[in-house]
């Protein structure tokens, strides 16, 4: 048990190893042993799930030396929380999917494929469980190269093009990214901290200029992964290219790396800097949002169409995460699970149709409702949870990311982001109705088949998703909210330094509730909790520590203080 | 300090001569000549520095770099004749078969 | 007449030299005297030969033996270049026998140049008098030159050995030109002492003889190393001469290089380091970038691998003109890795191409991914190591060339040195996407892979991964052997 | 009983995952129909129970609150799963599950033979048990899952047809269009959420919390803002100006979903919503005035267009839109009670009037049917001289027809006066309220006149489809006259509930039930300036009379148009051809808006792609990458070959950095 996170991400590599000695002719036995590993990995990550104590430390921690020479030491140093956690099982409970999804879809070079498939989850559940920002690099590259391969070795016409921008693209990113890891460890030294652990750097208070100068290295490598507006454009590229499995991965897992790399790096490591650029990077999640949606509208291909809404979605989530509040955080996580969920489930939709038909063009469809009912229950409800209907799962991180987003610094922003569930419906309901309204007049779609057995299993866990996260998300809620309210303790008081003392100062005392009496000396004490947590201190116990009287519940919000006017 | 300046003079004229003649000069062998040059040059610098500062350290250098020319010129020419069996010319404009 | 002073003479640190020395010298005899025929077997010698001197080699570790009156020294740092270069030879002896069979030059004489070669660069790391490091260059050069030009028959070859012969001569009159001021300026041409007088002087750099001599003594280093403005030899080099001497050329000569270089201006030069790290900061950015820039549109692999190794130099460049421990230790540790990636994509090439060096095209891969997996999982390893990319050596190598520039406060250097990387992924993945993305054309029924080359492939597939997951033991000796300078 | 109220939305659920999942295997389409049927008849009679429990309490202690179970809890964010049973939401649920039977029973008859009959039980089931949970909610999130839920099933219903492009327009609009009402709801219940936590620290969208704490809400300002964006929210799904075009168009759908869901309850949920937070609006007098101009406007601008449609239930459509805007004109005024009775009476006669119709087109279409003719089935053109083939839809038509006329003795009179009254006599918009009586009044008369032209054209008069196909006409079904019926009934008595005061018969209970939930906001309402002003009662009688002799004209038009003189509308369109063309084509709003907002965004997006992504943004990247290619061909062409140029280039090096070193 004590290692079960370095087994869930390392049975994958195991399965390569045991694919090696298959066959590449036998892809029947290739495909179920693939899909076997995947469904162990998975089982085996339940257990991480169900080990899971709701609190904010981290938890199956490993902590090994690995390398140390010279200036560095880095560790082998992996566990996870509450924010990680989730990200961890949507990575294990999507690959049997994925991998399931190829079992047809894939006929060339199957054993090659499914090793893409294996090495990918290990760098995934990799970049997800580090806690060493070496090892998070290490993984977060070395996620690259089955990506790169499967969308240039199985994809589709342009598929060399798009792999290499994929792949130089966001190499530009992170090894920029690379060389402000390198300026923090030393920054770091010269404070004293001897390796490069994540937690360590928590501690480390860095003057503001050499804050923005990191932020910008972090905020480009991760924007180009989320990705947000204006460096989108490999994203359309790579996943129109995509074969269905890698666009279904590339949806669900990659892009939350950028996103992840936010909550995870770039806020709380240089969090002045990120409360200052919040601004600029809602202003840019913003207009993704409705840039991509309109981009989307007019798209004539379904999986390109799909690809802008992602960029539309994690548009949301990132205005959600710099809101800088619980309540912001956890719909940006929240949306990012369900982005995963949702976009590929439509990518998965996609796929079957184009499995059929050899084409993604929308006017080639329509009326296929008629042929396919079951397939068109399914795409209907995937689409509605895309677009964030309540009751889905889309619903509420969109929702609680734009109630955090209001109520913090970026009222303005969010009141446009809003106006993008408006856009969403008009792309995605557009399409739907062009694909399966209408009449069946096309012969070649008058004898498609539905959706068979295997497609069905495929999807019914999405579907059970969907409405579970959107009718019950309390345990996934309660789950990260420790962790959560953690780094909204973190962040905030760094945010409180910049700029937004002289707003809690003239806050007319008389409106002050009577619990508030502590509130002025609040975000002294509360930097202070901030800065001598140790590592690993129980998190849900800070708060109330950092201002008695607070609201009951003891969450960050307590103090009115913190919400800029 | 007169005559050292002048010493190092004439050799840095020589080596520059030497330099000039590598650059300007199409046929290999007496580029390697001019190359030559060069390094009696250096030479020159050595022994007079050698005797100005008297050791003798400088002379044992080029001693050394006199064998060294030998050797070279040994491979060098060989290298020469294996080009002229194959293309019937030494001229350097004529060493261009790999560009870009 | 005062009594003459023989030093005492400490043969331990020449040990290795002098054992190859003999070693090639036996093999010369051997070949003159033994039929005509294949010279496998000569190969096999000297790679067993190179074996037992990396057993030398290795047992003198963590010694530090000062020889012939200070102009040899035995210490960590060119142990572990030594280990470097054998590395090198040791590969090249691998893949040279299937290669000069092909081409149909397996002349005896190969294998000693090899050896020779090898011994020359030992003397470059060992070297701690300006003297014997010149020998030791001039070795080393006369050997390469020969094997540039080795395979008589074929033009490009000539050319490449002439080429490289003028123009490495040219460069050696600069290196001895700054040699000698540099002489004329302290004295001496010990560098222990060097240092001690340069360490006396007020001002070093108002001293124009020194620094003029510093300069040029740069310029040759960075003649070999394959650095800008001095790199254009490289690719015509490279290309025209045999494949199996590129691969040794790229990672031995230039290893040697930095080795010579790094221990005079550490060693002998430090109070400069002002005005050489300024000169190494511009020269690293010309090389990386003309290096990278210009392998974007280079078709014929060995040239496209030619204007990378130029671009590696850059990124050596960028440690050096740190000169911290952390860059040093970087190069040091990069060009062991460097000699492991690059001569296995070279053992690729070798075996893909057709006799009289054709098939060297990106284009002539196409298709090798499915056709011959192995291999071509191989050149992946190489190439991601070259690009850089974790889990290889490689990228732990540019990870600490380039935090050894940011250590120093050269963030630009490391963001321009990054950005090129990230440029150089595009000619890296064009083979790839050739290998795996194109549909094949042929069969690759010619390639053959023969025991020995098998052998270097999984040798330099090990040392390209290997490093790259657990870099810490090499690290740790790259560490050791730069703090002993 | 109380605490059964989750029964209510539970029963359609079960229904609809019934119907959803198995629907297609039962095949039968009595069981299919009669699973319907039964689970909102169920959520009927526990709603019942919960009335008559209610009845016995007295009127402080009708509020209750069941939470379920915590939905999203988020740092101070807060939303339950949880119900509120008040003396509103128990109309609601009376008039939601009541009418909602009734039309689920009348869907067995009239979908019968229906491709996908249990698709549409189904979509059936799930917008009664959104619409419950739109109504019942605690707290505005849980009001806004039902809100979104209703859309969808909307979309759901409309689009039943897909195979008919139309249908798939119509759906896509109304979604869209109600998308546009939802953006203000969220921006609305954000602004209210974030206004009293940072300022009073009272972190809750729960309406029993934020009734409780309205007092602290300024009036005007921040409410303003507030109350506005609800309004908008409450336009999309209510179909007011300027969101009201979806509505027409959402005539594709099925008949009986017209009658439930764009005429008896979903849309009514805008008014609903002002009614549930009256105690916010109340304070807003800017936004009581916006809501009362919207409502008079709308209720006078459908009007005119129900007029000159064809379309039996388009016009009956504009007719919803028009009556929809009486109701918004009495939440704007301050009459929240006769808001909601005016829209519990239109549920009766509108949903009587929709199946009545709906009972014509199924016949019409049978017999166009069986004569082969292609003619629309709709068109009141091709209808006439009905009454004696379909006697009991006639009747209840005429009856409802009356009511929304607003003659006295039937429901709409009562509550249609009680709005125009209040128009006139409230508090809130001082001169203004004699133009909102004014407007009303007119709209009134339009509504007789159209209302009957419809009658006449469709039951009067001779058929004018050839005879052939008249005898193929014929009565209904019971499933479907048995609904005609009841709500018929309805149209007539619903009404003395509500009687007004001033008539004195009957206590106006209909009042006095809502009194509890409308207290508080009548309180703020009795804080403005014209508050109190006394009007007599002759005037209240004259108003009264007025509203009577207005509504009379109106017939009296359609009558002497369409019964005595049948050339006239023939004479008025030559003599207007421009108005005609104008009201015809519900004055050009679909294309104003195709060419200001929808032509426009898809050109934009275009532009965007093609011109923004393509060219600017990836022309950048590509660009940076050519740039560097074309570098790499200046680089390679550096290297000639040749030995010279290779000297020099090392030369040259030599020279400048000695001579950069030695003379700087």
């Amino acid at each position: 048990m004590s290692n079960v996170l370095s087994l869930t991400t390392f049975l994958p590599i195991l399965g390569v190893l045991l694919l090696l000695f298959i066959p590449k002719e036998s892809k029947g036995v290739l495909r179920n042993v693939t899909l076997a590993v995947t469904v162990v990995t998975f089982l085996v990550s339940l257990l991480i799930l169900f080990g899971f104590k709701t609190n904010a430390e981290f938890q199956f921690v490993e902590n090994m030396p690995w390398i140390a020479a010279g200036p560095f030491v880095m560790r082998y140093n992996i566990g996870i929380d509450g924010i990680s956690l989730w990200l961890v099982i949507l990575t294990t409970f999507i690959m049997p999917i994925a991998v399931l999804s190829t079992f047809t879809a894939v006929e060339e070079k199957v054993k090659e494929y499914m090793i893409c498939l294996l090495l990918l989850e290990t760098g995934m559940l990799g970049a997800f469980i580090s806690l060493d920002l070496f090892l998070f690099y290490i993984f977060w590259e070395v996620m690259l190269i089955p990506m790169y391969f499967m969308i240039g070795i199985w994809g589709g016409k342009n598929k060399i093009y798009a792999a290499v921008k994929f792949f130089i693209y966001t190499m530009v990113g992170s090894l920029l990214m690379l060389v402000a890891l390198i300026f923090l460890y030393f920054k770091g030294m010269q404070a004293g901290i001897t390796d490069f652990s994540l937690l360590h750097f928590f501690n480390l208070k860095l003057d503001i200029a050499t804050q923005i100068w990191l932020f910008l290295a972090f905020a480009f490598a991760f924007a180009i992964k989320v990705p947000m507006f204006p460096l989108h454009t490999w994203l359309p590229d790579a996943h129109t290219e995509a074969p269905t499995a890698g666009s279904v991965i590339l949806a669900a897992v990659l892009l939350k790396m950028g996103t992840y790399g936010y909550v995870r790096f770039a806020m709380p490591l240089i969090p002045e800097a990120a409360y200052k650029f919040a601004p600029l990077i809602a202003t840019l999640a913003v207009i993704g949002i409705i840039y991509a949606a309109l981009v989307a509208m007019v798209q004539e291909d379904v999986k390109k169409l799909v690809a802008y809404s992602s960029v539309a979605h994690l548009g949301f989530v990132m205005l959600g995460v710099f809101a800088f509040n619980v309540e912001g955080i956890t719909g940006g996580m929240l949306q990012m699970l369900n982005h995963g969920v949702s976009t590929g489930a439509l990518f998965l939709i996609v796929g079957f149709i184009y499995e059929r038909r050899h084409t993604r063009l929308i006017t080639d469809f329509g009326g296929l409702s008629k042929q396919m009912p079951i397939f068109a229950t399914i795409f209907m409800i995937v689409t509605f949870s895309s677009v964030g209907l309540p009751g889905t799962n889309g619903f509420v991180g969109e929702f609680l990311i734009l109630i955090g987003a209001f109520e913090s610094h970026l009222r303005w922003w969010t009141v446009v982001a809003t106006s993008g569930v408006i856009l969403s419906a008009v792309y995605m309901l557009w399409v739907f109705q062009r694909v399966m309204f209408g009449e069946l007049d096309n012969p070649k779609n008058q004898k498609l088949n539905d959706l068979n057995a295997r497609e069905i299993t495929i999807m019914v866990p999405l579907i059970i998703l969907v409405f579970v996260m959107g009718i019950y998300p309390k345990p996934v809620i309660d789950r990260m909210d420790p962790a959560i309210k953690k780094l909204v303790s973190q962040v905030r008081p760094a945010a409180l330094n910049v700029k937004v003392m002289p707003a809690a100062m003239s806050m007319p005392a008389a409106e002050m509730p009577a619990g508030h009496s502590g509130m002025q000396q609040m975000p002294t004490d509360n930097a202070g909790a901030g800065a001598q947590m140790p590592a690993g201190h129980p998190g849900g116990d800070q708060m109330p520590a950092g201002h008695p009287g607070g609201s009951p519940a003891g969450n960050p919000h307590a103090a009115p203080a913190v919400k800029p006017h | 300090m007169e005559t050292l300046n002048n010493y190092l003079t004439v050799s840095a004229i020589l080596f520059a001569i030497g330099t000039i003649g590598v650059l300007t000069r199409k046929n290999a062998i007496v580029i390697f000549m001019c190359i030559e040059l060069m390094l009696n040059a250096v030479n020159l610098t050595f022994v007079a520095f050698s005797r100005y500062l008297g050791n003798l350290d400088g002379q044992v250098f080029v001693f050394f770099v006199m064998t060294v020319a030998a050797a070279e010129a040994a491979v060098g020419l060989a290298l020469m004749i294996a080009f002229y069996n194959n293309r019937e010319s030494i001229d350097v404009e004529d060493v261009n078969m790999m560009k870009w | 007449m005062d009594k003459i002073l023989i030093p005492v003479v400490n043969m331990t640190p020449i040990l290795p030299e002098i054992f190859l020395s003999v070693l090639a010298m036996v093999l010369l005899l051997v070949n003159v005297f033994s039929p005509s025929g294949k010279k496998s077997y000569l190969a096999y010698i000297s790679f067993v030969g190179i074996l037992a001197t990396a057993v030398i080699v290795g047992a003198g570790w963590g010694g530090h033996i000062e020889s012939f009156s200070g102009s040899v020294v035995l210490d960590n740092f060119a142990t572990f270049f030594k280990m470097t270069f054998l590395v090198a030879a040791g590969l090249a002896v691998l893949i040279s026998d299937q290669y000069m069979d092909r081409e149909g030059c397996n002349h005896g004489e190969l294998y000693p140049l090899i050896l020779f070669t090898v011994v020359g660069m030992m003397l470059m790391a060992s070297g701690t008098d300006l003297m014997t490091i010149f020998l030791g260059l001039e070795v080393m050069s006369v050997s390469l030159y020969v094997l540039a030009g080795f395979n008589r028959g074929n033009t490009k070859s000539n050319e490449a050995g002439l080429k490289y012969f003028l123009l490495g001569a040219f460069s050696t009159g600069f290196l001895l030109y700054g040699m000698a001021l540099i002489y004329g300026a302290t004295g001496t041409t010990r560098i222990y002492k060097i240092a001690a007088i340069v360490g006396q002087m007020t001002v070093p750099s108002a001293n124009i003889l020194l620094l003029a001599g510093m300069l040029l003594l740069l310029t040759g280093f960075l003649f070999k190393v394959a650095a800008a403005p001095f790199h254009m030899w490289t690719p015509d080099v490279y290309e025209g001469a045999p494949t199996p001497m590129t691969a040794f050329m790229s990672a031995g000569p230039k290893a040697a290089g930095f080795a010579a270089a790094l221990r005079i201006l550490l060693v002998a030069l430090p109070t400069l380091q002002v005005e050489w790290s300024q000169l190494l900061w511009i020269i690293a950015v010309l090389t990386m970038t003309i290096g990278n820039i210009t392998a974007l549109r280079q078709d014929n692999i060995k040239r496209m691998l030619a204007y990378s190794s130029i671009a590696h130099a850059g990124y050596c460049l960028v440690g050096f003109a740190a000169g911290n421990g952390t860059g040093t230790a970087g190069i040091l540790f990069y060009m062991l890795s460097y000699a492991f990636m690059n001569i296995g994509a070279f053992a690729i090439v070798i075996l893909v191409a057709k006799k009289g060096e054709t098939n060297g095209n990106v284009m002539d891969f196409a298709g090798l991914g499915f056709k011959r997996p192995v291999l071509a999982v191989a050149m992946t390893v190489f190439l991601f190591s070259l690009a850089g990319m974790p889990p290889t050596a490689g990228f732990i190598g540019k990870f600490y060339l380039f935090s050894g520039a940011i250590q120093k406060g050269y963030i630009w250097l490391a963001i321009i040195g990054v950005l090129n990387s990230a440029a150089s992924v595009y000619y890296y993945l064009r083979v790839m996407v050739y290998m795996y993305m194109k549909d094949p054309k042929e069969e690759f029924d010619w390639v053959q892979v023969t025991t020995p080359i098998a052998i270097a492939l999984l040798i330099a597939v090990a040392g390209s991964l290997i490093p790259g997951i657990v870099p810490s033991f090499i690290l740790d000796f790259a560490q050791q052997a730069v703090r002993l300078i | 009983m109380f605490d059964k109220v989750w029964l209510i939305p539970l029963f359609p659920l079960i229904g609809f995952l019934i119907n959803g999942f198995f629907g297609k295997k039962i095949k039968n389409e009595s069981i299919i129909g009669g699973i319907g049927t039964l689970a909102i008849f169920l959520s009927f009679i526990v709603s019942c129970g919960i009335l008559m429990q209610m009845i016995g309490l007295p009127p402080e202690q009708r509020v209750f609150e069941k939470v379920m179970f915590p939905w999203i809890h988020s740092g101070s964010f807060k939303a339950d799963m949880a119900f509120l049973v008040d003396p509103l939401s128990v109309v609601m649920i009376m008039v939601v599950t009541g009418v909602g039977s009734l039309i689920h029973l009348y869907s067995i008859g009239y979908m019968h033979g229906e491709e996908g009959f249990y698709r549409f039980f189904a979509y059936l089931n799930l917008f009664c048990m959104s619409m419950l949970l739109l109504v019942l909610g605690n707290n505005m999130l849980v009001m806004f899952i039902g809100w979104e839920g209703v859309g969808l099933c909307s979309y759901l219903l409309i689009g039943y047809y897909f195979h008919k492009k139309s249908a798939g327009d119509a759906a896509k609009k109304a979604f869209v269009m109600n998308r546009v009402g939802d953006f203000g709801f969220l921006i609305g219940l954000f602004t209210l959420y974030w206004w009293f936590g940072s300022n009073h620290n009272i972190w809750t969208i729960n309406f029993t919390e934020i009734k409780a704490a309205s007092h602290l809400l300024p009036y005007g300002g921040v409410v303003t803002i507030a109350t506005l964006c609800f309004f908008v929210g409450a336009t999309g799904k209510s179909a007011q100006i300027p969101l009201f075009t979806w509505l027409p168009d959402a005539m594709e759908g099925p008949t009986p979903v017209s009658a439930l869901i764009h005429a008896a309850t979903m849309v009514t949920a805008g008014v609903y919503m002002i009614g549930r937070m009256s105690f916010v609006f109340a304070k807003s007098p800017e936004t009581m005035m916006v809501v009362a101009v919207v409502g008079a406007a709308t209720a006078i601008f459908a009007a005119t267009i129900g007029t000159a449609q064809n379309d039996i239930k388009r016009v009956l459509a504009y007719s919803t839109v028009s009556q929809l805007g009486f109701m918004f004109l009495a939440m704007g005024v301050g009459a929240f009670s006769a808001g909601i009775f005016h829209l519990m009476t239109h549920a009766f006669f509108k949903a009587c009037l929709f199946l009545g119709s709906g009972a014509v087109i199924h016949s019409m279409h049978h017999a166009l049917h069986k004569i082969h003719s292609h003619d629309d089935a709709q068109d009141m053109r091709n209808m006439g001289g009905l009454k004696s083939a379909m006697p009991i839809t006639f009747w209840t038509f005429l009856v409802s027809t009356i009511a929304i006329a607003g003659i006295p003795g039937f429901s709409g009179f009562f509550s249609k006066d009680e709005i125009l009254w209040q128009a006139f006599a409230n508090p809130y918009h001082g001169g203004l309220n004699i133009v909102l009586w004014g407007t009303g009044a007119i709209a009134a008369c339009f509504t007789a006149f159209y209302m009957f032209r419809l009658v006449f054209m469709t039951f009067f008069g001779e058929c004018r489809i050839n005879e052939k196909a008249k005898s193929h006409l014929h009565e209904s079904p019971l499933t479907i006259t048995i609904p005609l019926m009841v709500l018929g009934f309805l149209a007539v008595v619903g009404g003395y509930l509500g009687m007004p005061k001033l008539m004195g018969m009957l206590p106006n209970y209909f009042e006095h039930w809502l009194d509890p939930v409308f207290e508080q906001a009548n309180h703020y309402g009795a804080k403005y300036a014209n508050a109190g002003a006394h009007h007599s009662h002759a005037l209240e009688w004259a108003l009264m009379f007025g509203s009577v002799v207005i509504a009379l004209i109106g017939i009296g038009i359609a009558f002497t148009m369409y019964i005595k003189n049948n050339t006239l509308p023939g004479k008025f369109v030559a003599t207007f051809p421009a108005l005609h063309r104008a009201v015809f084509n519900k004055w050009y709003i679909d294309e104003i808006y195709d060419y200001v907002f929808v032509n426009p965004c898809k050109a934009f997006g275009q532009f965007l792609w093609k011109g923004f992504d393509v060219v600017v943004i990836d022309g950048v990247v590509n660009g940076v990458a050519s740039v560097v290619m074309g570098f790499s061909g200046v680089f390679r062409f550096m290297q000639s070959g040749y030995i010279h140029n290779y000297a020099a280039s090392m030369a040259l090096g030599v020279v400048v950095i000695l001579g950069y070193y030695l003379f700087k």
